[in-house]
């Protein structure tokens, strides 16, 4: 078997080979499904948050319940980071298939703790010595069935007891965050404290002299929080005032309705499973019209169902808000990988020509406020908004300090009674800029019947005995451009890329949503090591696209590469469609895998050696 | 209906525009029928909402001066389950043909009965595609030669009763064009009833459907209540609802009581979510709670 | 009321001017639905095809089943013609409506026949005169009524036996055409004969002067069929071997449903009414993996339905063929008109990225062989097909002469049994076209699953236990690349657009299907009416776009219009996709009514007058 | 089948690969039980087609050497529709979910049994979405706590078989994979009966459904056999159809002999359309009669 390497070890990325202080480390569990990582993985992230490192986690699961191989990343840093990076300081292998895949991740001089019960070490041996790579060998099973015989998930906590040990920072955090997670259930905190309790004992026994030292932490403990892309999304969404919303399962959506579900009641939001995305938006725009925020959230399959009342949604300029959080197509594709391959689908979504908008997240961070965005938007120019989001932001999960909760609403023009400006109401009054008011059932002298027909300002059907009729022929035309003038005035509101790095760098890296922190950090690496100078644009407002905003960046752009992670070159397309622009070169990964600072790395070190091997 | 001696207005809820509808058409007699029962009963245009999909059927809302969703082919209940989740102070009425209904939107057919939303739901079944011009619906009968089906309808066609009991309607009735009357009576008891109300409406379609005509039907229908139907009793309505062709029971086949879903939801159950205050603030939800899920 | 006018009558698109014998004769007739207008139009279409002219038909129709408004067109001539055309040479009005319509549609010199019991002419008086408009006044309810007082469409026949005499042509074939009509029905013939009779008479009795001079036909009688664009479509497919069709119906897809239910047991193919489209199509993807040749059909909102599977066709290669009659969208829009708005939405149907055709038929003769080549790439490249067709197309029909009806039937790769090339099966063996080998159930050791998740050679998923392990990296990049290896091939055998009229014209217009005809006759007329020359590129394979057939014609290209239905400019923005080219001017009409010789001229002169006026 | 005397292999249609289903799921029972009942029923992997949706459940056709669809969530029926009518001599089996069958999937589920489509319907009903991690189903009981639900699911679930019943299915049936015994004789049945025969088959998720387990089951099912039902009696079935909770009856709840449609339909009845010749020519249908239609 020849190993495939889709991204390298970089020196400058850490600094491990220069100081005996780590700056930032990186530790991965790797398993079968059912082994509980995802947990265990999000208790070392508020553990490490709770001591004031910068924490990221990624999330490597396959749509498998138990067995197969999944694994979970946790990286933390006392300098501000953001992106998760394959190689690792760090690894438990809790089966062998763990070291087959991980191992090649392995930095020098890192360590690998096994569960000596069922991963055989042998045939790895070579490559273990030659690489440098010290092995910590626990019989987790054993350890783990002499606390408890039924609870194999105590292997965990027994490796992250070691893990703390060997990093020489304070035990009592993670006590902390057991103890919030157990909340009163004292008998399996008591069981974890023992696994903690074994796995340090353990190690000092076996590893005397095992030790590796990371920079203190740099903020201020408990401050900030960990969240995924998708709960950042909700929150958005809460503080932006959703009333409803309606979602069907699907990997990686669904924890926007788990997360919400649960909240539903204190967060005044009725949340309902609906029977299938048919069903879950066009319950939206039931409610929407009614008068309140709706949110509804998907991935590819999903997506797709909805295509014929996203459609409806553009023409009776029903505003509406949907999160398609992208993973790797088509079709059923791979649910646990992520892809940036929807825009142009959702660009084009539904038969005919309708107003939409399309906002696409760089990080979690930004999760929030573009979800606050969208909403607005969607009010205030009475359309669908969709939210990129893809399975790396969505399920990933990062520290943030905390924010403001209290947002701007702006839920647009809407009817309640005779005014002057609009003494009778008409639901699709022709206005200078597009935008008529709305009103809600319940008001009264504004009743009106939504339809999907082409329409008059009255919302009277032109599809019946009007159909053909020269008075139509004119309203369709006004109609239409109503329509459509609202996408210009948005296309003003679209904020356009942003730069990172020196103004008239060599190269100019483009990329768009949940990639931009990965290729940030390559740009930081290049940067340092090259001679040459390196800088990024990255897009998160997709559609309308405004190019006018991009424009004064072209006539600086040196060597440019595009990155995205589909096969067509979607957002290439786009800007090109717009200015004529094109990049001198593009990469687009296919393998399936999150891009990460060093394989994007490799792929730009790739490219420009090819170059000037030609 | 707080003031109880207001003058009824029966026209209240007629619209101005005149129905595209044939001369004959069953749908008529439904559209008189809920007219008048909606203004009976007290409600306002303003505070009714009437949801229909795609059909001759379900151009319905706007003959009305109620508001009204002229939503997608089949998806009028979705809609419907939004609007009323949202705002239960709503009377809110679906309407829709067979096509739309038993065909297209069977599934949601099936889950807004499970779920007890509460709306009504009336289908004006006539057994036929009207506005594509008469092919067969999932209700034609066997035998029946339409448009599509040269030799005559060759699947069983879906039994609306059956179905809807099958599915756990809590209301479940049969009403027929020609006998207004009649119908209104159903009507107004759906309306009456919390939960989901439905009514299979006989409603002929007199251009497509030259087999199921007004003589067909008032040949064979009779009333349930002349032959002393027990409506609670589920398994003789499921023995009733097997009843088609020489005879075709009218009125309500079952209905029970039970809480409908916006009594159960754990936010729609206490509150209006219209008028609730938006965002963590207004809400007065503190920071530190939402926070600290996430620590 | 201004009255919008959105065509012209140019005197160059007929001779009526010039000589005493009309080359060229268009009857409309306008009442309400339920007036039996469609049936007559076809009734006199086959009568005139029987007579040797050549002949086109336009229904005006809305969707209403009884009253509004609608119309029937029907043109003829003794010289090949490719479009209806807006003005009339003769009307006839049962209702008030169809003169408040389509006066404006009216010739100088021209006829109108209206039914005085429910026509009141007063109001018309004074534009008729002025336009030298002759009407025919009759009674027409009266008249039916004495013939039987319940079939009020006795009108319809009496107003063509006017018709007839006016133009001295020969009644017998108006009399064989209702008889192979009625069949054995004799009364029903009986009364239409009398009414015929009464037409004349009444004609003759009345106006005795009224006389129309048209040139003989110039066709062998009875040699060509009227026929319409959906017909065309389901005889190319029966042609092609169509086993299975499940359809939903839709306007304008419908009548595809309806001829073919009706032929079903006869042409050997399942007809299937689908409960909706999505099981529409995923009955064809059940067929099709069973190893028949599949169509279905509809229009906008059920071919979004259709999203999903249409991804799922595309990732699994499963070969359908799918007719999108586009009408009026977004969303409802307007179901009886046309529009070509459904090109991108095509070509990005479903999220991720899967391979798919597109190829747009430019009049009802190209449809038949279009829809071969539909069935023939479907099968060859295995991916699924769509045939664009329009509300104008679909439902238009035109007298076409026989012609072969037995095609190549091109299966492409099937694996029936073990071969040195294929010793043992894989569905999706990696080869250098990247087309792999089907093969069916029923087949010994070829045995697999079809899968909508990303799968290696032998359909295994990778969705599963296998996701995100090293191999999968590189099977998900082969796999992609395979299926759209399949594209580039495919690239190659797409027709490019095809020029008529000379070579360096000064003006070049540039249309995609069914507007070509109308196209055409308008260049025509140009170039006679004009010191300036036109010419017209034509394109009927739209996706994958062929561009290296276009670039040689770029050069040639002095001042261009694209000419298409829709707002964003489609096909404009796909050409300009791959090649950078733009046209000088764009024509997008947006009223909603099919493109005719005299509104292409229209629009064209408007936008040069405009042009000059800058 | 043809050689009466062929020896059996009874692992003839289990397949290499290792189902990736968590040790103890209720699905390994019907596998073993529907592989086991092919082989001996004398069927082969190659005439043999098992079509399913998406789901823990629906990987089924991966774990067998049978011809198979792993089609969309939800679509398995309309797929095995396509299928068998143009292939009316392969066996089509369709499995799946209660997530795929009854929630996405209901209105298929609706048509594909009026219709009497010849395919057996198995769904793995374990009453919760399991490939999505724990999701409430249309099946979840009542009050049960899921992922999704944290005061516990507050809509009624279906009723499959009432649903089946209404829907006008000629086989209804209820399995339980703790009984695979009885499991395998249903589906041997099922596969004797031409038309839409459909069983209910209760199948413990023992990873996220933690209410109906195995021990749950035990102590409510009951043989219909055992108790005199008459499964030629619909509306005895449909009140049997009725008990949950207490008693769950296992078993065939009504069969009923019809026709299936590809013995209906214009074409299939007479031919399988797959081995038919292709075109106007090869079918010997003259040009004249083609073109005379349209004159
Ligand atoms: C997705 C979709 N598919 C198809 C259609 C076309 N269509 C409009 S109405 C209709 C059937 C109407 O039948 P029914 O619901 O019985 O109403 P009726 O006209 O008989 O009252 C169909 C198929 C559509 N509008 N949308
Ligand atoms: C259109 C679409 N929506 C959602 C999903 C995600 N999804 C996969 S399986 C599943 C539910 C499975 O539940 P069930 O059918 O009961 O099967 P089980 O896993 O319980 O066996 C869902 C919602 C999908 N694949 N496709
Ligand atoms: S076609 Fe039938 S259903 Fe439609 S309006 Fe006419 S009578 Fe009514
Ligand atoms: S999650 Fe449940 S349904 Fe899925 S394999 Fe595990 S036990 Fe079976
Ligand atoms: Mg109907
Ligand atoms: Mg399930």
């Amino acid at each position: 078997m020849t190993i495939r390497v889709i991204w390298i070890t970089l020196t400058y990325l850490s600094d491990d080979t220069k100081s005996s202080s780590l700056i930032r480390y990186a530790i991965r569990i790797g398993g079968v499904a059912g082994d509980g990582l995802q947990s265990t993985g999000s208790l070392l992230q508020k553990y490490f948050n709770r001591l004031g490192y910068y924490v990221v986690g990624h999330p490597g699961t396959q749509s498998t319940i138990r067995g197969g191989h999944v694994w979970q990343h946790v990286e933390i840093s006392s300098q501000e980071i953001f992106s998760f990076d394959r190689p690792l300081n760090f690894l438990i292998a809790l089966s062998e298939e763990t070291l087959e895949v991980h191992l090649r991740d392995m930095k020098e001089n890192s360590y690998v703790l096994i569960n000596a019960d069922k991963v055989k070490i042998e045939k790895f041996h070579q490559e273990l010595i030659q690489r440098k790579i010290k092995v910590l060998s626990f019989p987790l099973s054993k350890l783990s069935r002499e606390i408890d015989v039924k609870r194999a998930v105590l292997a965990n906590t027994i490796a992250i007891g070691a893990l703390i040990t060997l990093l020489g920072i304070p035990m009592e955090g993670y006590i902390d965050t057991l103890r919030k997670r157990f909340g009163g259930r004292e008998k399996l905190l008591d069981m974890n404290l023992k696994a903690l309790d074994l796995g340090k004992t353990y190690l000092r026994e076996n590893y005397l002299d095992a030790f590796v030292s990371v920079t203190p932490a740099t903020l201020e403990g408990m401050k900030a929080i960990v969240i995924s892309g998708n709960e950042m999304i909700a929150l958005g969404a809460t503080a932006s005032g959703l009333k409803f919303l309606a979602q069907y399962p699907i990997t990686p959506a669904s924890s926007i309705l788990t997360y919400l579900s649960n909240k539903a009641s204190r967060y005044g939001i009725v949340v309902r499973q609906a029977e299938d995305e048919l069903a879950a938006i066009t319950m939206c725009i039931g409610a929407a019209y009614t008068g309140v925020r709706v949110m509804t959230a998907s991935s590819g399959p999903g997506i797709s169902l909805m295509s014929e009342a996203f459609g409806y949604a553009g023409m009776t300029e029903t505003p509406i808000v949907i999160v398609d959080s992208m993973r790797a197509g088509p079709s059923t594709g791979i649910p646990t990988k992520m892809e940036q391959a929807d825009l142009y689908s959702i660009m084009f979504m539904s038969h005919g020509e309708a107003p939409r908008a399309i906002l696409a997240p760089r990080s979690i961070k930004e999760a929030f406020d573009v979800t606050v965005k969208a909403f607005n938007i969607a009010d205030k120019y009475q359309l669908p908004v969709v939210i990129l989001s893809d399975f790396a932001l969505s399920e990933q999960t990062a520290s943030i300090d905390e924010f403001e909760l209290d947002v701007e609403i702006n839920r647009g023009k809407i009817w309640t009674k005779a005014t002057d400006e609009h003494p009778k109401y008409k639901r699709y009054e022709l206005t200078e800029d597009g935008i008529s008011p709305r009103a809600f059932p319940g008001t009264k002298d504004a009743e009106y019947i939504l339809v999907g027909a082409e329409h008059d300002e009255d919302s009277h059907s032109l599809s019946g005995n009007r159909a053909g009729l020269p008075e139509s022929w004119d309203l369709r035309e006004k109609m239409f451009k109503k329509r459509f003038r609202k996408m210009e005035l948005l296309r003003d509101e679209m904020d356009g890329p942003e730069l990172y790095g020196v103004k008239n760098a060599d190269y100019t890296v483009l990329c768009w949503g949940s990639t931009q922190g990965a290729v940030r950090e390559a740009i930081d690496g290049l940067n340092q090591e090259n001679s040459t100078s390196w800088n990024m644009l990255s897009f998160v407002d997709l559609f309308p696209f405004p190019f006018e905003k991009f424009l004064p960046f072209i006539k600086n752009i040196k060597t440019s590469i595009m990155f995205e992670v589909n096969y067509t070159g979607q957002l290439e397309n786009l800007i090109h469609h717009h200015t004529d622009w094109k990049p001198t070169h593009s990469i687009r990964p296919l393998h399936g895998e999150t891009p990460t600072p060093s394989s994007i790395t490799l792929e730009i070190t790739e490219l420009l050696n090819q170059e000037e091997n030609q | 209906m707080t003031e109880t001696k207001k003058k009824i207005n029966i026209k209240l809820f007629k619209g101005s525009v005149k129905p595209n509808w044939c001369p004959g058409c069953g749908d008529y007699g439904l559209l008189s029928a809920t007219t008048k029962v909606l203004a009976q009963m007290g409600y306002e245009p303003h505070n009714t909402l009437i949801i229909s999909g795609i059909g001759c059927s379900s151009s319905f809302p706007h003959w009305t001066t109620a508001y009204g969703i002229h939503m997608l082919h089949g998806r009028a209940l979705p809609a419907a389950m939004g609007a009323k989740m949202v705002n239960p102070s709503l009377n809110v009425v679906v309407v829709g043909g067979d096509g739309d209904g038993y065909g297209i939107g069977a599934g949601h057919f099936i889950h807004a009965a499970r779920r007890n939303l509460d709306v009504t739901y009336l289908v004006m079944n006539n057994q036929i595609y009207g506005l594509t011009l008469g092919q067969s619906s999932p209700s034609s009968q066997i035998g029946h030669i339409t448009l599509t089906t040269p030799e005559g309808v060759d699947e069983r066609p879906i039994n609306p009763i059956a179905l809807a009991l099958g599915a756990g309607a809590s209301f479940v009735a049969r009403g027929f064009t020609g006998d207004t009357k009649h119908l209104a009576g159903l009507v107004q008891q759906a309306f009456e009833h919390t939960g989901f109300s439905f009514i299979d409406v006989l409603s002929p379609c007199v251009t497509f459907n030259k087999l199921n005509t007004y003589d067909w039907f008032r040949e064979r229908v009779y009333k349930l209540d002349d032959e002393n139907h027990d409506s609670t009793d589920i398994g003789q309505a499921f023995v009733r609802g097997q009843e088609w062709g020489e005879r075709i029971p009218l009125g309500i086949y079952y209905q029970s009581k039970m809480f409908a879903l916006h009594q159960t939801d754990p936010t729609s159950r206490d509150r209006i979510p219209i008028n609730e205050p938006l965002g963590f603030k207004k809400q007065n939800i503190s920071y530190e709670s939402v926070f600290n899920d996430f620590k």
